[in-house]
């Protein structure tokens, strides 16, 4: 056992945040890492120290793994947490971090290589027992093989990168004469995202839904899972809205697939915080799917509906201790959900958008959690994920956090760039998610012309109408100096026409 | 008091407008309430018409204000409403109608999937831009005739740069 | 059973926050009433629909019950909240309301009148077989009947005004020589807090722990409580930190005491959301003290523990809907801490603070719930309570809790006024309330030197002076147009001497 | 390089700053360490000295600087050291001691405890002042003898109203 007194955070945005809350809670001192653009950012502020790793771009700081190295060398830090993305299921950096006696805060990098891949992944699905959809053994070699497996699995089929993940190098394929073109893509694809081009045949599964089951273990063989997060609303193939428990799973299906998870936790020799995911199909058979070995974004609902803080037992396990709590006493209590607050235009088809925050509230009160790496004034950088925050409600049943998310949503103000906001308000209101009617087609279900879902009601439009002919009313009521305000009406006289200084005035 | 007609890309809303006893009035299709407008700080308004309480972001444009309510924007542009009468009788358009496609982000031109001359429908892919390592499509946002395009793929471009004009 | 739709929420602030936060929840319309000063408060903007009571004291606002009332039924209310404070326990209000068809949140006027009165809520509890410290039965007529009273109860005692709270009108009283002037100016008092100049007394217990059990009744008979609330840590007998559960509290002096507040409840045929305070002496033997008629300021201590949201449940209870939770069904899971964040310079003894808040940021992340009345911006207004906002932590232990409140405590910034963050901190690393060693002497007993106890730590001294010559050096480095930034320094010099223009600079 | 001696009411720092390839630094007592200072809105800093992190917040003040760490505010003034070596040695006193007490917030003043002539202490109370409800002892904040009591009983006193001065 060593005890974690500095841990490093390879990350940037909310994850860093939050880790950086995480060792505060812990009595852990938490070092940052930053680019050039972001010196000012709030998870540089937050921490208790700080070292620039130069550069702007991901490649130039947060994926260099030498200068995170060497900065957690000087300053002493015994661990690095990688959060997720970036160097989070990078095997080569956490053997790098071993050749340097720092502990790299995940599995080892024999396991993430293992299940980094998703044909290896697939093989230790199977001799753990797991079920799994059809698909070929191997990676595509040629396009006649490539026929054949397609033909033997049955159209549609899904062309997958075997480094996958995010949604990049996918592509649903619904007849045989479309195969070799999406082959092609999804291999240039898989390329340049992972630089590795393997890419294989899986079973299309007809509206699924995705349900993830979160797992924990420690370096004593002890392997717990803590409850399923049904993560079915995506868009570009990457989760927007998540929650815990799924609507669709009981008591015993949670066991089923808690079991399978903690299985092939077993079988690769995992250690630490995993997430291990599954297809669910219109009966509820599951199929695993991946395993992603790191903190997953969509955590806090975990925390939430057990009071387990995942970031805390990452930490323990770490250090070498025991897991405290046994599978028995891991318990749900009520329900969370999580909205990604993307700084994107949904009606223009989820592009981002940057820009300068003029105003920035969070929400808060009962039930309300928000996980952000931003505060009021911030600008949005250019160079990363457009994730300003997690909005993460609980409630004592699903129909409550439900009420709380709207509630919190229309709170949240977010003035000078589009949010996914007002996208995830008309979710919460839509019957089909009310009723827990979920897929990952959700969004092409229920919204089919999205650009035309986003516009305003036009109670709103004429609200708004109003207010602009209101405050351009008042405007001009006190250029010609009537106002019955405070100030001078000398004063403003003076300053008609400098519209700048006017807004003071106001 | 004041008759104003405030225009959108594509409507408009007359309102009239006028004090009395010190209090704010405004008026449309015969229902009329009293308003109450107070700015906070960072150009937000707190807004309370008829009794119902909003809170408002204002930014002035050249030509208008972008108005923010709850998480959304708008633009508008307010008229005198005789003035607009008169130039709707001259037969002139109140909206000017958007003939270009600019940059919605900074990022890199991957793919451009048009050409000038080209007729296209509204929807339709024009080019593709990656950002935040994603690729974005570019979709037309009107139906018409290709006049010009201003960048060659590699290209990396600001946020707004104008990309394609329309005739 | 009245469907309720919409009500009219006759407090500010925070808890004005809370209750229409607790309206979106429930789907039920709000509306906010205000004095001139609160015009732009938040809980105006927050609200549905807002309407001026005008006036700018609570004596010319918030307190008048024929405004509110006239609001009411103007836009429609079905119901009044009073919040805590102003109404909250005002028996004509609620008769006020119940004469024009209107709901008051909370029990029947004969139930506030007759716990209200301090000795009528002594003999009921009396009747309700609750234990209770010695007294004298009725209110002091003359002194030497309060000599004789004092005498038999024996020294010290408490002079305590009938109709009190809040620690005014009340005095402790070591010996009988004492007793006439201590009489006479709790009396004074009394008279001008609640216009009722009746005190008694009662024996002084020392070091007693302030425990309170949250209770809920419904209009069918049904009640039960929701554990306990331990808030021993007072300043001018006013609360200041508070948690639940008790760090002595095990399950059956639980059962105990809310068996007893259960029954005072059912004595007085309450209805509603209450709370019966209680002292514990050292050895753990409890006394009733009062109930208390109203939603307590702490009660999100309790809803973080069960789950249960206390201010729904108002509304359910409200429309005549029964109790849907059962005693059995209540658990309390994990630690709950509240910090109120009060503007009080704490060095000078606790004295309010006010001004405009330079900058804001609230808190958030894993476990944090904070309900504020402001945002970013606003100014504390003179003529009301300085109670900024309530910071809340949940962890799964005492410890978990306490790390939470910290780094909560620590993200919190607010610049402009001075607050109790650094004194609740302080409160946050003391081995006594570490341990769970606490009594209402707690304050006194642990910092008797206040105002030395505040004094920044001298490593924090130098930090500050160190970002003082920092920020002193840069600007003569500007001044003279050496700087390497952007702006030209040609527009520096411009601007050399005008400092308010060169802070825009910057 | 540079020498400045920054004061508090009871306090001075004494420090050496200069600039080496663009690098700001600071050193006090023999230990030198990098500094990077930059500034965010509303008047506050992210201060990165020797690769500890803290924000800041900063108020000019006619004589220094208020500056907030936390939940703490503390004013300071910072001088040339020569300067000050100059005043120190000409018998000047560095700190100017507060020689009266003003009112820490607006409201009534309920009562008056002491009279002038008297010799005080510190902590004793002088007034009690009534503000949000509230009655308050305002305190001595030294030890000394009453010049002249500016208020009378039943007053109302607005925030930083000088209501007691020594001698």
């Amino acid at each position: 056992m060593t005890e974690i007194k500095k841990i490093l955070i390879a990350n940037r945005g909310e994850i860093a945040v939050r880790i950086i809350r995480g060792c505060s809670d812990a009595g852990i001192t938490s070092v940052a890492v930053y680019s050039d653009p972001d010196r000012t950012a709030y998870h540089v502020r937050a921490a208790d120290e700080a070292y620039p790793l130069h550069g702007s771009t991901s490649a130039e700081s947060y994926l260099v793994q030498e200068k995170i190295i060497e900065v957690a060398k000087e300053c002493g830090a015994q661990a690095i947490h990688p959060g997720y993305g970036f160097l989070a299921e990078n095997a080569s950096f956490a053997e790098l971090c071993a050749k340097n006696d720092i502990i790299f805060i995940g599995p080892t990098p024999e396991v993430i290589s293992l299940l980094g891949d998703k044909l290896e992944a697939r093989q230790t699905a199977i001799k753990a027992g797991l079920p799994l959809a059809p698909a070929s053994t191997h990676d595509i070699e040629n396009i006649n093989g490539a026929k054949a497996d397609a033909d033997k699995i049955g159209y549609p089929v899904l062309i997958k990168a075997a480094a996958g993940g995010g949604g990049k190098g996918m592509r649903i394929v619904e007849s045989p004469d479309a195969l070799e073109a999406a082959i092609k893509t999804a291999a240039s694809e898989a390329t340049s995202a992972f630089g590795d081009k393997r890419v294989y045949i899986e079973k299309y599964i007809a509206r699924p839904r995705h349900i993830e089951i979160q797992i924990m273990a420690d370096t004593h063989g002890n392997v717990i899972h803590l409850g399923e997060r049904e993560c079915s609303i995506q868009r570009r193939h990457q989760k927007v809205i998540e929650e815990s428990p799924s609507p669709v799973v009981d008591d015993k299906l949670r066991a089923r697939m808690g079991e399978a998870a903690v299985a092939i936790a077993r079988e690769s020799g995992y250690v630490g915080a995993g997430t291990v995911e599954f297809l669910v199909d219109e009966t509820l058979n599951f199929y695993f799917l991946e395993v992603n070995t790191r903190l997953q974004v969509e955590h806090p609902v975990t925390e939430m509906v057990t009071g387990i803080d995942l970031v805390q037992e990452q930490f323990k396990v770490a250090a070498g201790e025991k897991l405290t709590i046994t599978q028995e006493e891991v318990k749900q209590r009520g329900h969370a959900i999580e909205c990604r607050i993307y700084a994107e235009d949904v009606a223009a088809g989820f592009i981002p958008s940057t820009g300068h925050m003029a105003a920035y509230h969070e929400p808060s009160g009962p039930g309300v959690r928000v996980d952000s790496g931003f505060v009021s004034g911030d600008d949005i950088p250019v160079y990363y994920d457009p994730l300003i925050a997690k909005l993460v409600t609980w409630g004592s049943d699903r129909r409550q956090a439900i009420c709380r998310m709207l509630r919190a949503l229309d709170e949240y103000t977010v003035q000078g760039v589009e949010t996914t906001i007002p996208f995830e308000a008309m979710v919460m209101e839509n019957q089909s998610f009310i009723d827990g009617r979920l897929s990952t087609h959700f969004i092409a279900d229920e919204f089919p012309d999205l650009a035309a879902s986003m516009m305003p009601p036009e109670e709103e439009m004429e609200l708004s109408a109003m207010a602009a002919a209101l405050i351009d009313y008042r405007r001009k009521f006190k250029l010609a100096g009537i106002g019955n305000e405070k100030q001078q009406t000398a004063d403003a006289w003076k300053l008609s026409g400098r519209i700048d200084g006017l807004r003071k005035v106001w | 008091m004041k008759k104003v007609q405030v225009n959108t890309a594509d409507k408009n809303y007359k309102f009239e407008l006028w004090r009395s006893n010190g209090d704010l009035f405004i008026k449309r299709n015969g229902s009329q309430h009293k308003a109450d407008i107070v700015r906070l700080n960072n150009n937000r308004y707190s807004l309370i018409i008829g009794g119902r309480s909003h809170e408002i972001g204002v930014e002035h444009l050249p030509d208008g204000y972008a108005i923010s309510h709850g998480a959304r924007s708008e633009n508008f542009r307010v008229e005198d409403y005789e003035l607009a009468k008169i130039k709707k009788a001259a037969g002139i358009s109140d909206t000017q109608a958007v003939k270009n496609v600019a940059a919605p982000m900074p990022g890199l031109i991957v793919d451009i999937q048009c050409a000038i001359g080209d007729e296209v429908t509204k929807g339709q892919s024009l080019l593709v831009m990656e950002a935040m390592k994603m690729e974005n499509d570019i979709k037309s946002p009107l139906s018409g005739k290709i006049k010009a395009i201003n960048i060659s793929p590699r290209e990396s471009v600001d946020k707004g740069r104008v990309l394609v004009e329309f005739e």
